[in-house]
């Protein structure tokens, strides 16, 4: 489909290219978006989307093409440039600064200062705070929120935040790149009436997302690209999931997840024996007296709002942070390890949140990044790394799980999310684990490639091992789940169990509705 | 393309730009001052550089993982006077040598441990022990004669030559060799490595980041020990202010050899590079009878030209290499010019 | 509302003392005011007017340099610099006195030179990408050759004109208050209020806490990072004029080992090399600290071999109770957040029902199950 | 960070000029040490043989000469006023001998620069003189003397002959009455006399300015430095030669004049009565002077007051006690250690004659009576044609 003529288009972008030191991550884009509209960006990892984006928040600058807003040349070098136009972006990485307030963040580059005329300053705190009091207010920020450092705050709160910043301005344009990912439902519902409402005043949002299921009832116009090209645009009430899914990966949704459905029989099975548990495992103030058990063959969903301390018990059942009282057996024993590498090399493995930050060691290869884990698999005398073996182990790895690079010396930063977290996962396989902790394992990357993640996380619970998945969004947590228990302010506060039995009698929605109505401590209906 | 392409990924290992820098430069100074390359100059060149070498690979391994040692000058010049003290009380020269290399040990332990068990920052630390160890050299000096002692044995390390080549020299490409296995074909480099990416994810990957950065600070005092004892061999005394100073021409050495001061990026050959630049231009400009005046300017240009040139060249390397293969994700920026050197910056906490 | 009332319970001294509590510079007060009790326990005289004076007097040129050293360090960097720099920028003023120059005329030149080389030291950070300390390490390298070749190695004497004493410090101005103090504290007062209430102390904190954020916010990241050298290459040149005049000559190894000891004041101060942190308050009582260390090493008659052995423990002293000052500030920041009436545990606010109807979430999930 | 010491540049007269001023070396000479061998009727020119002013002699010498190009290293441990003064002082005389007897001078100054303290920088800078066969070989360095005999007998073997200057070897050989040439490998050792005589000297004014009777505060060098131990040991033995002086209290100055300033003002706190300050070299002495005037104390007046004492002999120094500030200083006479390393070469080198092995000159207390003299010929010296 070609790219409607819109001759009223507000932001028209024509034949943008840009290369990366010879790689092409977007050839002759078009986009236009039209006044007051939702206009959403599809595609899967890699696509070029994000840098799309990055060109109209002048954080890259394009090798080629034009950028009109409202039939007004734009030259956008520098991100100024593009606040100066009232292009405003909320980036899929959070873009705070940590050592400064909530406010100070907020107005971060577009300070309001006082003082004698020719003289203006002094920041005027005061005005800003007035200015943006009520509007931060409606997101659950409180004055004291403003006056904290946003270090302080955990994920969702710092998503919030810039989200209130985004606000702030009213914008004419408003890019929102993966804007609910964090988030819990109720904040992400929050945030659509929002954009609705800014639609309304006549502000058009590009909103890039991952999430399909958004769209509908929400965006206006999807366009999809696909390997750094526009495949098209059409308006959402015109189309289907399905049918966006095979014009973003270019074949049909049914191959995309059709096999899992023949698994699904195979998930309800007795649990076989207990590998770990943990009896009332506390950690200051994050996690209050734990306790939980795993069983071979199981998946185990830990769900819960952010903060109620999922990646506390994580870190803490993988000796990454110390536990202040009580006790973690692995296999019937009591284990007691101050670091991370004993839980390793006792069948403990973790995916982490945050890829880019905690998960890969970006500078090192993807072969370096599978065998650090377990570097005596691959070492003689148990010192002396065997290059060979290592790149040999990869090498499988990378055949195995289709992890999709020419040479497993490359350095992982180069790979797409996908396929980063796919390695990642293989990083944990090579040390042959029996229970494989994911944090967040899907967090921005694209459907295709959670897919594959999933199916990862289903057979190494097939063959044997035991899993705890981490997950913000409950959809996920159900789909993959035989048990899910969800926290809440550091302590267990209930178990849904029998979920694929559930799920196999549709109710999906009781399911569903329990996670949430504990997890946000509200009473069970 | 093929071979091209070979070209230039050697062309971007670390190192190997300032290596040829290096060669340039040294044939430069033999144009203009025959007696560059005579073996009596070499010697002298390699025997008052080898010890500050030393000290440059140690701090490279900290600084390979993310940390910055400044206590390792001062330290060197405290092993050197303990190892002439030794040696003057009638110890056996290898127990002078053990000696020396202890005091390098137990300042590596001491900053290691204070550094990894009380987090505290380690430039800070670094720079109170260099307080300490320069210090107590005054002290060692002025209670016991630091000079003055016939030593043949210790003198032997530095003043004597196998195969016609100066024995400290030896003594240097054996620790250095084994530096670089330790660095890169190890468990232990490997890990190191992974810390100084990312200390965090290394972490949660199952890296002992505590243990591999006190770790380095040991090997970067023991190295600092080994310098002192081949000071201590060359000089033959030990003046009470021994070593000063020594720590900035490391890091700038190491720096030149593109030992990254972010961590996660260098090698010991590399390093050694980067010193020998150091020394060479030092070297040269005497022999050309420049003024030491003129030295610190000289080396300043360098420090600037090289790592200038080194950056170009890497980037120009991944310019031309990421042509070759469809392995880069598209959309995925390789290096973020800005992102990277947000993380440049010198020091972290 | 329940609010109100539980905000009116906090006492004026619970507020106070969390005031305290939460204070970044705890440590470095808690560590200055201990050194200062013992010594006047120790010594009497060092209680004396007169010592008071001179031990600010000594710590003058140190806190200048350290404020300016803060300011980088705020914004991730570091100035390896400054000591060399005083040195050029206090010749340039002896030699412009020497010249029969005003000092009016001198100070300005003086200052034109710290400017200069601190745009140096950003254009050589941000446009070719420099490590902090290897652009600065070699600018230390260059501004000390030109001086020693510039002066030979010969002192510049000669120069100093009646109101230069003041300047120096020598001849105070009323009372014992000299001139550098007044210069001092009108700078640590400008700084803070820069740092803490103008546009530029913001995004010098935003790109040392985070580069890439600040950029992405529209922050003239390199624009900003260039400022904060320029700061202190300024700072450095304000010490210059005033060592210049306290010394009475510029021997050119003027300002050997000052950048180490502004460094050690700043992050006594509480200054963070990880950027993103510092305090004016603090660069000003980091450098009284080793003022007053100094000051009581002379008075106890230390052997002067033992001094940089005591220097040293004073440096571990000071980044150990800075450490404690943090575990203190968070203690409190949570008691604080326990005891205040406002909702902190709005890490997760409550928002309601949501209010987008459900219906249109479901026919996707099923198409990817 | 280390004006080290030694020593005063003090110019003292252009020597070599005239015959008063050769009459006057040859009477100070000091008796313990000998000055090299002093031909009466010389011009002052001590180690060279050349004569008065006879055309025939010079003649001579020309011959011998023969055009000849003699190269020298001259390695100083810093760039400071006192070497700078030294080496003006050598060019003056290298000047003087190439007109009158056609020798020719390659100079070179390579000094260490950024460890004045511990030396190890000159030992390369030595090195290289060796590899490039240099004919002679000035150094003053902060190494260990050990570990710098090694290297001038290695370097003589290669024919390279080696002079100290202002150095201190009788730390190295501290018995050079029975053994003078014991642990050194120098042609000459050419300083001034006997260098803890410096802070010997001080102590003594002190003492006799006193009466015999007072407190002194004493501002030292960084512990550790070879010129900081002597001089410490001299002015101690010098107190102790007096009861009714006691020295009630030390602080580190570091040689640098903002560390004497504040140290002085330190201990002038505690001690405000002191008599007396000592600093180990001019720069600390001049801060110390600052430190009386801000604490609004008395200098010495010849009856009363607070004596400022260094040693040195800068110029600074010079005009401060002019101005009636620093009471005196020690001139370790620059000038003549800068000429006599010429003579002394040209003497051996040229002419082949034996040089004494240790070459001193006169040292002088400079205080308002004489200020006058030592300045004007130091500014003389400073003007002087001589330049390589």
């Amino acid at each position: 489909m070609a790219v409607p003529d819109a001759p009223d288009a507000m932001l028209v972008v024509e034949g943008v290219t840009k290369r990366y030191q010879g790689v092409t991550a977007l050839l002759d884009v078009d986009l236009s978006v039209r006044p007051s509209e939702i206009h959403a960006l599809l595609g899967g990892n890699g696509a070029g989307k994000s840098t799309l984006i990055n060109v109209l928040a002048g954080v890259t600058a394009p090798d080629e093409g034009t950028i009109t807003l409202d039939g007004e040349r734009l030259e956008i070098r520098k991100p100024s440039d593009a606040l100066a136009h009232g292009i405003t972006t909320v980036h899929q990485e959070l873009s705070l600064v940590p050592a400064l307030t909530t406010l100070d963040n907020i107005f971060l580059g577009r300070e309001m200062r006082s003082g004698p005329p020719g003289l203006k300053v002094k920041l005027d705190r005061k005005t800003m705070t007035k200015r943006v009091e009520s509007l931060a207010a409606e997101f659950g920020l409180s004055r004291i929120d403003l006056q904290l450092p946003v270090g302080e705050f955990g994920a969702l709160k710092k998503r919030v935040v810039e989200i209130v910043k985004a606000l702030a301005f009213e914008p004419r344009l408003l890019i929102l790149d993966e804007p609910t990912s964090g988030l819990e439902d109720d904040e992400r519902h929050r945030l659509f009436e929002y954009m609705r409402a800014l639609r309304d005043r006549d502000v058009s949002l590009i909103w890039v997302t991952h999430h399909l299921d958004e769209l509908f009832g929400l965006a206006d116009t999807a366009t999809v690209f696909r390997d750094g090209q526009t495949v098209g645009s059409v308006p959402v009430s015109d189309t289907s999931t399905d049918d966006l899914v095979q014009r973003m990966f270019g074949i049909a949704a049914s191959e995309l997840s059709g096999t899992r459905e023949d698994a699904a029989p195979e998930r309800v099975t007795e649990p076989g024996a207990e590998v770990l548990r943990l009896s009332d495992v506390s950690q200051g103030t994050v996690l209050r007296e734990v306790s939980l058990s795993v069983h071979r063959g199981e998946i185990l969903g830990i769900a819960g709002l952010a903060g109620a301390g999922r990646t506390e018990l994580a870190r803490a059942i993988m000796g990454v942070d110390k536990i202040s009282s009580g006790s973690v057996h692995l296999h019937g024993k009591r284990v007691q390890v101050r670091h991370s590498s004993g839980m390793y090399r006792r069948g403990l493995a973790m995916v982490p949140e945050d890829r880019k930050h905690l998960g890969i060691l970006g500078d090192l290869s993807i072969a370096e990044n599978i065998s650090i884990s377990n570097l005596r698999r691959v070492s003689r005398f148990g010192f002396v790394v065997n290059k060979g073996s290592e790149a040999a182990r990869a090498e499988e790895y990378r055949k195995s799980m289709s992890i999709r690079t020419p040479d497993v010396h490359a350095k992982i930063r180069n790979l797409s999310g996908g396929n980063q977290q796919k390695v990642i996962v293989a990083r944990c396989l090579n040390t042959d684990p029996s229970v494989l902790i994911f944090d967040e394992p899907t967090q921005g990357i694209d459907v295709s490639a959670k897919v594959e993640v999933h199916n990862l996380i289903r057979d190494f619970v097939a063959a044997g091992g035991a899993a705890i998945v981490i997950a913000s969004e409950v959809a996920e947590l159900i789909e993959l789940s035989h048990r899910v228990l969800v926290m809440k302010k550091g302590r267990l506060v209930g178990e849904i169990t029998g979920i694929p039995e559930a799920l196999a009698d549709n109710r999906y929605d009781e399911v569903e509705h329990r996670i949430v109505s504990l997890a946000a401590g509200r009473s069970v209906a | 393309m093929r071979s091209g392409s070979r070209l230039m990924r050697i062309l971007g290992t670390t190192g190997v730009p300032i290596a040829i820098a290096l060669v340039i430069v040294i044939l430069v100074f033999q144009v203009l001052s025959p007696v560059f390359l005579r073996p009596s100059a070499v010697s002298n060149y390699l025997n008052n550089g080898i010890p500050i070498l030393l000290i440059t690979v140690g701090v490279a391994f900290v600084i390979v993982g993310g940390g910055i040692d400044l206590s390792i000058g001062t330290v060197a010049g405290l092993s050197a006077g303990m190892t002439i003290w030794a040696v003057g009380a009638g110890m056996p020269t290898p127990v002078g040598v053990l000696v020396g290399v202890a005091t390098g040990l137990v300042f590596g332990v001491v900053n290691g441990f204070v550094i990894t068990q009380f987090g505290i920052n380690d430039f800070i630390v670094t720079l109170a022990t260099l307080n300490v160890a320069g210090g107590l050299l005054i002290v060692l000096s002025e209670n016991v004669s630091l000079r003055g002692v016939n030593a043949p044995g210790l003198a032997s390390l530095t003043q004597g030559s196998t195969l016609g080549i100066p024995t400290s020299f030896w003594i240097a490409v054996v620790i250095f060799v084994v530096m670089q296995f330790l660095l890169m074909r190890t468990v232990f480099g490997r890990r190191l490595f992974a810390t100084g990416v990312s200390s965090e994810a290394a972490t949660l990957a199952g890296v002992e980041v505590r243990r591999v950065r006190f770790n380095t600070f040991v090997i970067s005092g023991v190295l600092a020990g080994a310098a002192g004892v081949l000071l201590a061999s060359r000089l033959g005394a030990v003046q009470a202010f021994l070593g000063m100073g020594y720590e900035f021409t490391a890091i700038a050495g190491a720096v030149l050899g593109g030992v990254s001061l972010a961590g996660g990026r260098g090698s010991v050959w590399a390093a050694v590079v980067g010193g020998l630049m150091l020394a060479t231009l030092q070297q040269g400009l005497r022999l050309n009878g420049v003024d030491p005046v003129y030295f610190s300017i000289v080396t300043g240009l360098a420090i600037v030209t090289g790592v200038v040139f080194d950056r170009q060249a890497q980037r120009l390397v991944l310019r031309r290499n990421v042509g070759g293969g469809p392995a880069q994700a598209v959309g995925a920026h390789p290096v973020a010019p800005e992102a990277s050197h947000a993380r440049e910056t010198g020091v972290k906490s | 509302m329940s609010t109100d009332q539980s905000k009116a319970r906090v006492s004026v001294l619970e507020r106070a003392g969390y005031r305290l509590l939460l204070d970044p510079t705890l440590g470095v007060q808690a560590m200055l005011v201990t050194i200062c009790v013992v010594a006047a326990f120790s010594f009497p005289v060092f209680l004396t007017e007169v010592n008071l004076y001179n031990v600010v007097g000594s710590s003058i040129i140190v806190m200048l340099l350290a404020l300016g050293m803060t300011v980088v360090l705020i914004a991730r960097g570091i100035d390896l610099s400054v000591g060399a720099v005083m040195a050029l920028c206090a010749a340039v003023t002896a030699e412009a006195l020497l010249n029969g120059y005003p000092l009016t005329l001198a100070a300005p030149m003086a200052l034109a030179t710290g400017a200069a080389v601190g745009i140096a030291n950003g254009l050589l950070i941000t446009k070719l990408g420099l490590p902090d300390f290897i652009a600065t390490l070699a600018m230390l390298g260059f501004a000390s050759g030109i001086l020693y070749i510039w002066t030979g190695g010969v002192p510049i004497i000669g120069y100093m004109v009646p109101e230069f004493y003041y300047v120096g410090g020598l001849t105070p101005l009323v009372g014992s208050v000299t001139v550098p103090m007044l210069i001092a504290l009108v700078l640590a007062l400008v700084l803070g209020g820069l740092l803490g209430w103008s546009r530029l102390g913001t995004h010098l904190f935003a790109v040392g806490s985070s580069e890439h954020s600040a950029r992405q916010s529209g922050v003239a990241v390199h624009r900003v990072r260039i400022l904060a050298y320029v700061i202190s290459g300024l700072m450095a040149a304000v010490a210059g004029i005033v060592i210049a005049g306290r010394n009475t000559n510029v021997p050119a190894d003027l300002g050997t080992g000052y950048e180490i000891q502004a460094i050690a004041a700043a992050v006594i101060g509480g200054a963070s090399l990880g950027g993103g942190r510092g305090r004016i308050l603090g660069a000003v009582l980091g450098a009284l600290t080793l003022a007053v260390s100094i000051n009581l090493i002379n008075l106890l008659g230390v052997p002067s071999s033992y001094q940089k052995i005591v220097i040293g423990a004073i440096l571990l002293l000071a980044v150990v109770a800075n450490r404690l000052s943090e575990i203190v500030n968070a203690w409190a920041r949570r008691r604080r957040l326990a005891r205040a009436p406002v909702d902190h545990e709005a890490d997760a606010p409550d928002l309601g029902p949501p209010t987008v109807p459900a219906e249109s979430l479901k026919p996707t999930r099923k198409a990817l199950r | 960070m280390i004006r080290v010491a030694a020593g005063g540049m003090s110019g003292r007269r252009r020597a070599g000029r005239s015959l008063i001023g050769a009459a006057l070396v040859a009477s100070l000479a000091l008796t313990g040490c000998t000055t090299v061998d002093q031909p009466e009727e010389s011009d002052g020119a001590s180690g060279g043989g050349p004569g008065v002013s006879d055309p025939a002699t010079d003649e001579a010498i020309r011959a011998i000469v023969d055009g000849r190009t003699i190269k020298v290293g001259f390695s100083p441990p810093i760039l400071s006023e006192f070497y700078t003064q030294v080496e003006k002082a050598a060019f003056n005389k290298m000047k003087e001998y190439e007109d009158r007897y056609g020798v020719k001078w390659q100079w070179e100054r390579q000094g260490a620069l950024n460890d004045a303290h511990s030396g190890t920088e000159t030992v390369g800078i030595v090195e290289g003189y060796i590899s490039r066969a240099f004919d002679a070989v000035f150094v003053c360095s902060a190494a260990p003397a050990e570990t710098m005999q090694q290297l001038y007998a290695k370097g003589s073997a290669e024919g390279v002959d080696f002079y100290q200057f202002n150095s201190t070897e009788e730390l190295a050989n501290p018995s050079q009455a029975e053994d003078p040439t014991g642990g050194l490998n120098t042609v000459s050792n050419i300083g001034y006399d006997d260098r803890w005589q410096s802070g010997y000297i001080s102590g003594q004014y002190i003492a006799e300015k006193l009466e015999g009777e007072g407190e002194v505060l004493q501002i030292m060098g960084p512990s550790g430095s070879d010129w900081t131990k002597l001089r410490q040991q001299g002015f101690e033995k010098a107190i102790s030669e007096y009861p009714g002086i006691e020295i009630v209290g030390q602080a580190d100055g570091g040689y640098v004049r903002d560390k004497g300033f504040t140290a002085a003002q330190d201990l002038l706190t505690k001690f405000p009565d002191v008599d007396a300050i000592y600093g180990e070299n001019e720069d600390m002495a001049l801060g110390a002077s600052q430190a009386i005037d801000a604490a609004g104390l008395k200098h010495w007046d010849g009856n009363e007051g607070i004596i400022t004492i260094g040693a040195d002999g800068l110029v600074s120094g010079m005009e401060s006690i002019k101005a009636g500030k620093l009471t005196a200083t020690v001139d370790v006479n620059s000038t003549a250690i800068g000429e006599q390393m010429i003579e002394t070469l040209f003497a051996h080198e040229v002419l082949g004659m034996t040089v004494n092995q240790f070459v001193r000159v006169p040292t002088d207390v400079v205080d308002k009576e004489n200020v006058d003299w030592h300045l004007a010929s130091l500014k003389a010296n400073l003007a002087g044609p001589g330049k390589y």
